[in-house]
């Protein structure tokens, strides 16, 4: 299997620079489309040839790059970015159905969403620090552009404190890599940028406080992109003003990117850093507040998308709070939260934008009874708003629950809170369902037209699967789970949680 | 043979619906056939599977699922018997539908609905452990949000299916944590060596929960019980979680009438007679469910005196009944153990046939009169004779009245079957209150059969009786309608024959799984003979004083039902729930101080003041500030140059030179 | 003595004469010619140094060639001939080419002297013949009020800080009694005590000034907006790409050396300076609406950055200097000229167009003119600091070095400098996306035009060197690295 | 003489010429106050060299007038250009380029 990630990477970026220099629409999108499937269907093959029951890292690739100081490229897989891969490699093509439809600088809008996945598979299987970071910079671009030219009225500003943003964080992450570089190289008199070296390295600094300076520093990077309270407000903006399209990819990808920090470097620091106990229970914290944050945000929101933005922000406190547990199921469960918020959030936005698109408006005290000349759209809108508020049967719920069930071994007062959420949460999600949706039509928005079969094919796949990793999570939560057991009985042995 | 195919019980509803959805339209009647057939399979299955295992097999199957959870099948006394009723009961109610829902556009989408929640409570009666359990009961509420908002461009319907939804969420959370603090301990118990899994069995299955009770900390054992209650509660309308199931009549009525009598309601007193062993090791929880049983019961039956929308005031009654059951569990749990299953069982199933009678036959005068006002209707009796009389049946079973001649000697009594089942639990609280002096529940209880004798019958009274109020066509509806409710009232009068039978088999339910539960000890004291009559004569007064009031009309109550009147205000506001639950916890608390103050914050502190103001215009104010240094005159540049020079020495010697 | 290793210096000398010489013969409208013939010396030139890299001293060890030598020199041609080739277009109707070309030559002359001076009479030789080419170049469109101020400018403050130089190299001569510098640092090496005299401070301070002047440090910068913006465009790519590194070539061979042996904890100080001056160039930057201007600033910014190499002068902190000083060559230079290319696009639409570089300009640039506009955008990510671009390793390394040294001294304040540093960073975004938002998210304002062939090569070898140098930088921070050794530091 | 009356008058000369910067108007006392402050340095180098023993200061001197001289002459053809163009050689008034 020796190359295929790589080429994995590469197909999107050739598709993205052949599609740039596409002179129709057609024959963008079906290069766009294309090469997104040859990854899709190259991540299933590494999916299906993945051995679950190994922790250890496989499919691994090295190429030399920079020598003097230690970089190389170095990409593999294990439990932590597998799914993620097949997520990216899932929800870009099914975006790129999606968005069949676009006109405006077609070329350049799909040339686009493949650089995003370039960016994020990049993310999602380096294991060279310096790779990594790169790939994760690279990301915001695009997404720079597909914010500021497809984006609704207030783009520039959301685009521009999107980019800023999540940037100031990813330079201060960059920082605590330094550390960990400069710490490494120190010891072993070779400079290496390899990630499991340098993390290896980090529990031989002296100083608690310096450790704890990292730990925070790298913490803040990840934790802004997912994003978590207070450090969200770039979100909601970005989601507002983004294409549908766009706020998938953001929300699906790139706050994914986040909470695969917290596993692939987060949780392998926590036992060694200078205070570990505190720190647990800052991320609890943070997890626990995002998620009735989120909560009671998402209920006060008049626009819908900006509904479902600060329920993102809900969802991924969990990913927070399970990390922060240090079970080996609530680890794993918060790792199932990602994947399946991957796919969930995706139908909510693709609703939002099918709304925006027929509707013209988003507003939810705007709309109503639009089940009446939409039901295809209700239907699976419902389904995902169903899924969103945890309904059993649906890949949401096995992620929460597990979260849930796990975590009150170490931290049970939060998890009491956090259940204090799922009726606030159920209700934000039924109410603007009632408002925007049933009811009387409102007879103010005219006729309106219901989906198009391209959006409710993708939006329809999406929904299967959701309900097929509901029902069967067992081949993506087996594989984190191998993994999950192995970080949690890492720290362990240091004793940070009996 | 059966046995082995149980699992199609459940699967068969579910293929019906996803083939009656997207099938549906092309199919006859809206593919209602589909549903019909898979529910008299699941019918068929049950009662095969019954005959095979009467009188002491149990069926288990199960499978690994993830993380340590499996899913699998339980079919023991007490699932079986709820199987048989809810497939039976429901399969009349799906025929039915097919006269009563002729005329609705939206028929696929219906049945497909409906065989959902068929599957769904069927899936909650045979899951063999408590997260199958949850996720079975989770859909129930699922398909009764789907289903209450049926006509969802209804604004009123949308509005109650979102109550009934978020209020039974609340129970559900509770559930739920009950279900983490459940794990908890046995994970405790298991890792602490004191009790071990057998080999294939999971943590959250109930035989493994029943077989490490005695390990768990008592604590903890009230607290999972009661949270487990708390889910009871709001599935099953108990008080306060109670509000949502009036509301959910802007269903269908045939929805209505599988909510109340099959699928929904029931989950939560089944919830709690599953995991009897657990709350009889916990009796302090117990008492709880016999006081919310027996309060509720009370507290419904007052409401249901002044509803004048028939189906509300059958809604009430459904509430009051639940209290009954629970009242049942709990009273008479804490009196003679394990046997109060069994009661609160006979009653459930007595309840789910003549309920759904009711609702039928209410659906029937709806589809006849077009209209729920019962104010509106009258003297209909002759022209719908098998409505009325099925009805009056009903009415009479859930008021409770019969004979107990079997205390005169005679083998047998006479009655219906609300009159056996009834007893048997107003008597169980009696016998609660004999031991520990605590009468409370068994007032409740006799209180509450009273008022239920007197709002039933004013029902009928006035539906049936008197002289019509509106100026509608009336006609008894078509056979495909009047056929279940004859059925139906063949069992709401002689279902009850079977009690003793039933008694016997679901008591063992439990020591087949090989749960030994503290029984009371010492022999129950026989009743003393007007112990025995009072539920009948509650019955029969209130029968009277309806007669008096509503059919003899020889007290005018006009002159009690005026605003002014604080009592009926109070009730026929229904306590004032609604707008509590709504309007101040729903909308003024949650949405309008917490939410709107957190975008406060959000908005305008963290994002606007910090980001924005702070960070972002400090930087372009600094800016046109800082650009007006650059004055374009050369000489200032050389006194800046000059002065740069004065910077440099001043940090040098800073720097310690 | 090996003149070889001058062989640049010197054809490059040569070629300056026989340009003039030339010009006098051609006719006006094929001096163009002469663009072309520049081009191909420096093109020797480069490979030259690429392809020999020796090392060894000259004239008495007044002139040397070492790594820090060669790779400053490599930077100067990059931009000579960036601005050489674009120049072509630029200057194509300007009948004073000859003197023009010859003037560029002689400048880059005195840059690469400045590279490879050892001793401060060869330093302070180089400096002046740069910059007074440069004051003519700054000055060169005598029709041009604006081009005539900035040289203007530009003259009166090289000028002063020239003065202020050369009092410094007086002070330094009279304390040491020489001029060559490997000679001064022995003789403070010696005496220690003769290092810390006040004396010798106000002689650092003013050789400080002078070089802050052409790094255009604050408050040395003052200059460096007006000439910038003022100056024909292919002349501001000169001046904020090229001359402006000659400041830090000097300032590492005089300052990092004298530093090492004199032992002045300057530390604070240059933090200090570098944070105002990065601080300083990105704020104002924001508010500016002339695109040259804005590059003015940009360039002050990134000399600070650049300046934090004296703050630790550790070996890595030079190498991190020395590629982001690479860097920003390329990433400056090739944007200046993709802002002369607007004004071509500008005044192609209208003759009697003014302010041809206002952001105005720059609406839909993707469409009317796409090559520059995708090569202004790489140079806007790069100067911002975004992977994979030389911009980006040459951050990375310089922040990685004081990170190292914050780390290793357990220093807060240094600490405090990086975030700032990265905070800044972070805000320079902010007005280059709003260039780029211009470039691709507005409507375009005219036609889409024919970018003339010398200014795409010129950009579109830029780009390359900007990205493959981000792609591939191991030989560059290698030669970094070897440089920085030159100057003794660990 | 001694060394010391040298520098301070050398240092006389750079702080008058320093002042005569910032004060002047007129480009062309400009330009004399930076030949003031060029030659000051000079006055500096022949000093030192003088009482170093040493002839390096005074090539270093050597050199410098002469840059000096062709500075001055440059300096002179760009303010002749402005003068032509602008019709004035007060620095006050050249200042199009700013902010």
């Amino acid at each position: 299997m020796a190359g295929f990630i790589s080429l994995m990477i590469l197909i999107p970026l050739i598709g993205a620079i052949i599609t740039f220099l596409t002179r129709t629409r057609e024959q963008a999108r079906a290069v766009a489309f294309l090469t997104s499937g040859i990854s899709l269907v190259i991540s299933l093959v590494l999916f299906m040839r993945f051995d679950s029951s190994s922790s250890q890292v496989q499919f691994q690739e090295l190429y030399p790059w920079i020598s003097s100081l230690g970089i190389n490229l170095k990409f593999g897989l294990d439990g932590i970015g597998m799914p993620l891969v097949l997520l990216s490699t899932i929800v870009i093509p099914l975006t790129i159905i999606f968005a069949w439809g676009e006109t405006k600088q077609a070329n350049q809008f799909y040339g686009l969403i493949l650089l995003e996945l370039v960016g994020v598979l990049g993310v999602f299987t380096s294991l060279d620090f310096f790779v990594f970071y790169i790939f994760w910079e690279i990301v915001l671009i695009p997404m720079y552009f597909l914010i500021s030219i497809w984006g609704g009225p207030r783009k520039d500003y959301a685009a521009i404190k999107f980019f800023i943003y999540t940037h100031v964080a990813s330079l201060v992450m960059l920082l605590a890599i330094f550390s960990l570089f400069f710490n490494a190289w120190q010891l072993t008199g070779t400079p290496s940028f390899d990630m499991f070296t340098l993390l290896k390295n980090y529990q031989v600094i002296d100083s608690p406080l310096l450790k704890d300076a990292i730990f925070l520093a790298l913490l803040f990077g990840f934790i802004v992109k997912m994003p978590a309270v207070p450090f969200h407000t770039w979100l909601p903006d970005a989601h507002v003003e983004a294409p549908t399209a766009g706020s998938v990819i953001l929300a699906a990808l790139l706050l994914k990117m986040g909470g695969y920090g917290l596993f692939r470097v987060i949780l392998p620091l926590l036992p060694y850093s200078g205070s570990p106990g505190y720190l647990v229970t800052l991320m609890a914290i943070i997890g626990v507040v995002s998620i009735l944050y989120g909560t009671f945000l998402a209920l006060a929101q008049r626009d819908l998308k900006k509904m479902v933005a600060y329920s993102s922000i809900s969802h991924m406190g969990y990913v927070t709070l399970g990390a922060a547990a240090l079970i080996p199921l609530s680890v794993s469960g918060a790792m199932y939260q990602q994947f399946s918020h991957g796919l969930i959030t995706c139908v909510l936005f693709m609703s939002c934008g099918v709304i925006q698109h027929g509707a013209g408006t988003r507003i939810i005290g705007d709309l109503g009874g639009i089940a009446k000349h939409m039901p295809k759209l209700a239907f699976l809108m419902l389904a995902g708003f169903l899924a969103s508020l945890g309904l059993p049967g649906m890949s949401g719920f096995i992620a929460e629950f597990l979260i849930l069930i796990n975590s009150y071994f170490t931290l049970p007062t939060f998890v009491i809170l956090a259940l204090f959420g799922i009726v606030f949460t159920a209700g934000y999600h039924l109410w603007a369902m009632q408002r925007a949706v049933f009811g009387t039509y409102n007879e103010k928005l005219g006729h309106i037209h219901d989906i198009a079969t391209y959006e409710m094919v993708s939006m329809a796949i999406l929904v299967l699967l959701v309900i097929y990793f509901g029902l069967n999570p067992n081949p993506v939560l087996n594989m984190m789970t191998t993994n999950a057991k192995q970080l949690v009985e890492f720290v362990s042995l240091k004793g940070v949680i009996t | 043979m059966f046995g082995d195919y149980a699992a199609l019980i459940v699967l068969l509803p579910v293929l019906a619906f996803v083939l009656t959805l997207f099938l549906g339209k092309k199919l006859y009647s809206g593919g209602a056939l589909l549903p019909i057939a898979a529910i008299a399979g699941s019918f068929i299955i049950s009662f095969g599977t019954f005959l095979e295992i009467y009188p002491d097999k149990t069926i288990q199957q199960s499978l690994s699922w993830f993380a340590g959870m499996n899913i699998g099948i339980l079919i023991d006394p007490l699932a079986v018997v709820m199987l048989m009723m809810v497939s039976f009961v429901s399969l009349l109610i799906h025929i039915y539908a097919v006269g009563y829902m002729a005329h609705d556009p939206a028929k696929p989408r219906y049945f497909a609905e409906t065989s959902l929640f068929t599957a769904a409570m069927l899936g909650v009666i045979l899951s063999d452990n408590i997260l199958q359990f949850f996720i079975a009961w989770e859909l129930v509420g699922l398909c009764s949000y789907l289903l209450i908002g049926f006509w969802y461009h209804k604004p009123s319907a949308a509005a109650a299916a979102k109550k009934a939804f978020l209020v039974t969420r609340v129970g559900d959370v509770l559930f739920l944590a009950g279900i983490v603090l459940l794990y908890f301990n046995m994970s405790e118990v298991v890792s602490s060596r004191a009790f071990s899994l057998e080999p294939g069995s999971f943590i959250l299955q109930f035989k493994s929960m029943f077989a490490a009770i005695p390990h768990i900390p008592p604590g903890q054992l009230t607290l999972i019980t009661l949270l487990f209650f708390g889910g009871a509660v709001g599935k099953s309308g108990q008080f306060p979680l109670h509000g949502w199931l009036p509301d959910a009549m802007e269903g269908p009525t045939t929805v209505s009438a599988l909510i109340h009598a099959a699928t929904m309601v029931t989950a939560g007193v089944y919830l709690v007679a599953r995991t009897f062993p657990m709350f009889v090791a916990a009796p302090n929880s117990l008492l709880v469910v016999a006081y919310i049983g027996g309060f509720t019961a009370l507290f419904a039956a007052t409401m249901g005196l002044v509803m004048n929308d028939i189906k509300r005031v059958l809604a009430y009654s459904t509430v009051s009944q639940l209290g009954y059951m629970m009242l049942g569990l709990g009273a008479a749990g804490m009196a003679i153990g394990a046997g109060a299953v069994g009661i609160s069982m006979f009653h459930l199933i007595s309840h789910a046939f003549f309920k759904a009678l009711m609702f039928l036959c209410a659906g029937s005068v709806i589809h006849a009169v077009g209209t729920n006002d019962i104010r509106e209707m009258g003297g209909l009796f002759g022209k719908m004779k098998i409505t009325a009389i099925t009805m009056i049946i009903a009415a009479l079973a859930l008021a409770g009245i019969g004979i107990p001649l079997v205390n005169f000697g005679i083998p047998f009594s006479i009655g219906t079957s609300g009159f056996f089942s009834k007893d048997a639990i107003i008597e169980g609280a009696f016998a609660y209150g004999e031991q520990t002096g605590d009468l409370i529940p068994y007032v409740f209880a006799i209180l509450a059969a009273l008022l239920t004798s007197i709002y039933i019958f004013r029902l009928w009274f006035m539906t049936f009786t008197g002289t019509p109020r509106s100026e509608r066509h009336a006609h008894e509806s078509p056979n495909v309608m009047t056929r279940p409710l004859i059925i139906l009232a063949v069992f709401a009068l002689f279902f009850g024959y079977t009690q003793s039978g039933f008694y016997g088999y679901v008591d063992k339910n439990f020591e087949l799984m090989g749960v030994e539960m503290a029984v009371h000890e010492g022999e129950a004291v026989p009743p003393s003979i007007i112990i025995v009559f009072m539920p009948v004569i509650v019955g029969v007064l209130g029968f009277l004083i309806s007669y008096y009031i509503y059919y003899q009309r020889k007290l005018d109550v006009s002159k009690f039902i005026t605003s002014e009147n604080p009592v009926y205000k109070l009730l026929i506001n229904r306590y004032y729930e609604p707008k509590l639950a709504s309007d101040i916890i729903g909308v003024k608390l949650t949405h309008n101080v917490v939410a709107q103050s957190g975008e406060f914050v959000d908005r305008k502190i963290i994002d606007g003041l910090i980001i924005d103001n702070i960070i972002g215009r400090t930087a372009f104010k600094l800016g046109e500030v800082m650009r007006r240094l650059q004055t374009g005159v050369v000489q200032n540049y050389a006194a800046v140059i000059i002065l740069g020079i004065g910077l440099l020495v001043i940090l040098l010697m800073l720097g310690g030179v | 003595m090996n003149y070889a290793l001058l062989a640049p210096e010197i054809l490059l000398t040569i070629l300056a004469l026989v340009v003039i010489l030339l010009g006098l013969l051609v006719s006006d409208r094929s001096k163009n010619v002469l663009g072309y013939l520049s081009a191909a010396g420096l093109i020797a030139s480069l490979v030259y140094i690429i392809g020999t890299k020796g090392e060894g001293s000259l004239f008495y060890n007044a002139i040397v060639v070492d790594p820090l030598s060669q790779i400053f020199k490599l930077i100067f041609i990059i931009v000579s001939l960036l601005a050489v080739i674009a120049s072509i277009s630029y200057f194509k109707d300007n009948r004073n080419q000859d003197e023009y070309y010859a003037l560029l030559l002689l400048a880059t002359v005195g840059m690469m002297v400045v590279a490879s001076a050892n001793d401060l009479i060869a330093l302070f030789v180089g400096f002046e013949l740069a910059s007074m080419s440069t004051y003519v170049l700054a000055g060169f469109e005598k029709k041009n009020p604006a081009s005539l101020e900035a040289g203007l400018k530009y003259f009166i403050i090289g000028s002063l800080s020239s003065a202020l130089m050369l009092f410094g190299m007086s002070l330094v001569y009279g304390i040491t009694g020489s001029t060559n510098i490997p000679a001064i640092v022995e003789y403070f090496r010696i005496n220690p005590t003769a290092a810390i005299t006040t004396l010798n401070v106000i002689a650092l301070i003013f050789l400080v000034a002078g070089f802050a002047f052409k790094m255009a440090l604050v408050p040395f910068h003052m200059w460096a907006p007006d000439t910038y913006e003022g100056s024909p465009t292919v002349v501001s790519a000169l001046l904020a790409a090229g001359s402006k590194k000659m400041g830090f070539v000097a300032a590492f061979r005089v300052l990092v050396l004298a530093l090492v042996a004199i032992r002045i904890d300057v530390q604070m100080a240059f933090a200090i300076l570098a944070v105002i001056t990065m601080t300083y160039g990105n704020i104002v930057a924001i508010s500016q609406r002339s695109i040259k201007r804005m590059l003015a600033y940009s360039s002050i910014a990134q000399a600070g950055y650049i300046s934090l190499a004296f703050v630790v002068t550790t070996q890595l902190s030079i190498s991190g200097g020395i590629l982001l000083a690479l860097g920003h060559a390329l990433m400056k230079g090739g944007a200046f000229i993709a802002v002369a290319v607007v004004g071509y696009m500008v005044l192609s639409d209208n003759k009697n167009a003014r302010n041809t570089d206002d952001l105005e300009n720059f609406a839909g640039l993707g469409k009317r003119a796409p090559i520059t506009a995708f090569s202004l955008f790489i140079f806007f990510l790069a100067l911002a600091g975004i992977p994979p671009s030389a911009g980006f390793i040459g951050k990375f390394v310089l922040f990685y070095s004081v990170t190292v040294e914050a780390v290793r001294q357990a220093s807060t304040w240094l600490l405090l400098v990086v975030i700032i540093a990265i905070l800044n960073s972070a805000l320079s975004i902010y007005y280059y996306a709003r260039v780029i938002r211009y470039m691709y998210v507005l409507p375009p304002t005219g036609e889409k035009i024919k970018e003339p062939a010398p200014y795409v090569i010129a950009i579109v070898l830029a780009v390359i060197g900007t990205i493959g140098i981000g792609l591939y930088p191991e030989p560059f921070i290698r030669w970094a690295m070897d440089a920085a050794r030159v100057l003794g530091v660990s | 003489m001694s060394l010391y009356t040298y520098l301070l008058i050398a240092a006389i000369m750079f702080t008058v010429g320093a002042y005569g910067i910032i004060t002047q108007r007129s480009g062309i006392k400009i330009l004399m106050c930076i030949e003031l402050m060029l030659n000051s340095a000079n006055l500096n180098l022949v000093a030192f060299s003088s009482f170093n023993n040493n002839s390096t200061g005074q090539v270093f001197a050597l050199f410098s007038i002469a840059i000096a001289a062709a500075e001055a002459a440059i300096g002179f053809a760009i303010l002749v250009a402005l003068f032509r163009v602008r019709d004035t050689i007060n620095l006050d008034n050249i200042n199009i380029l700013r902010w």
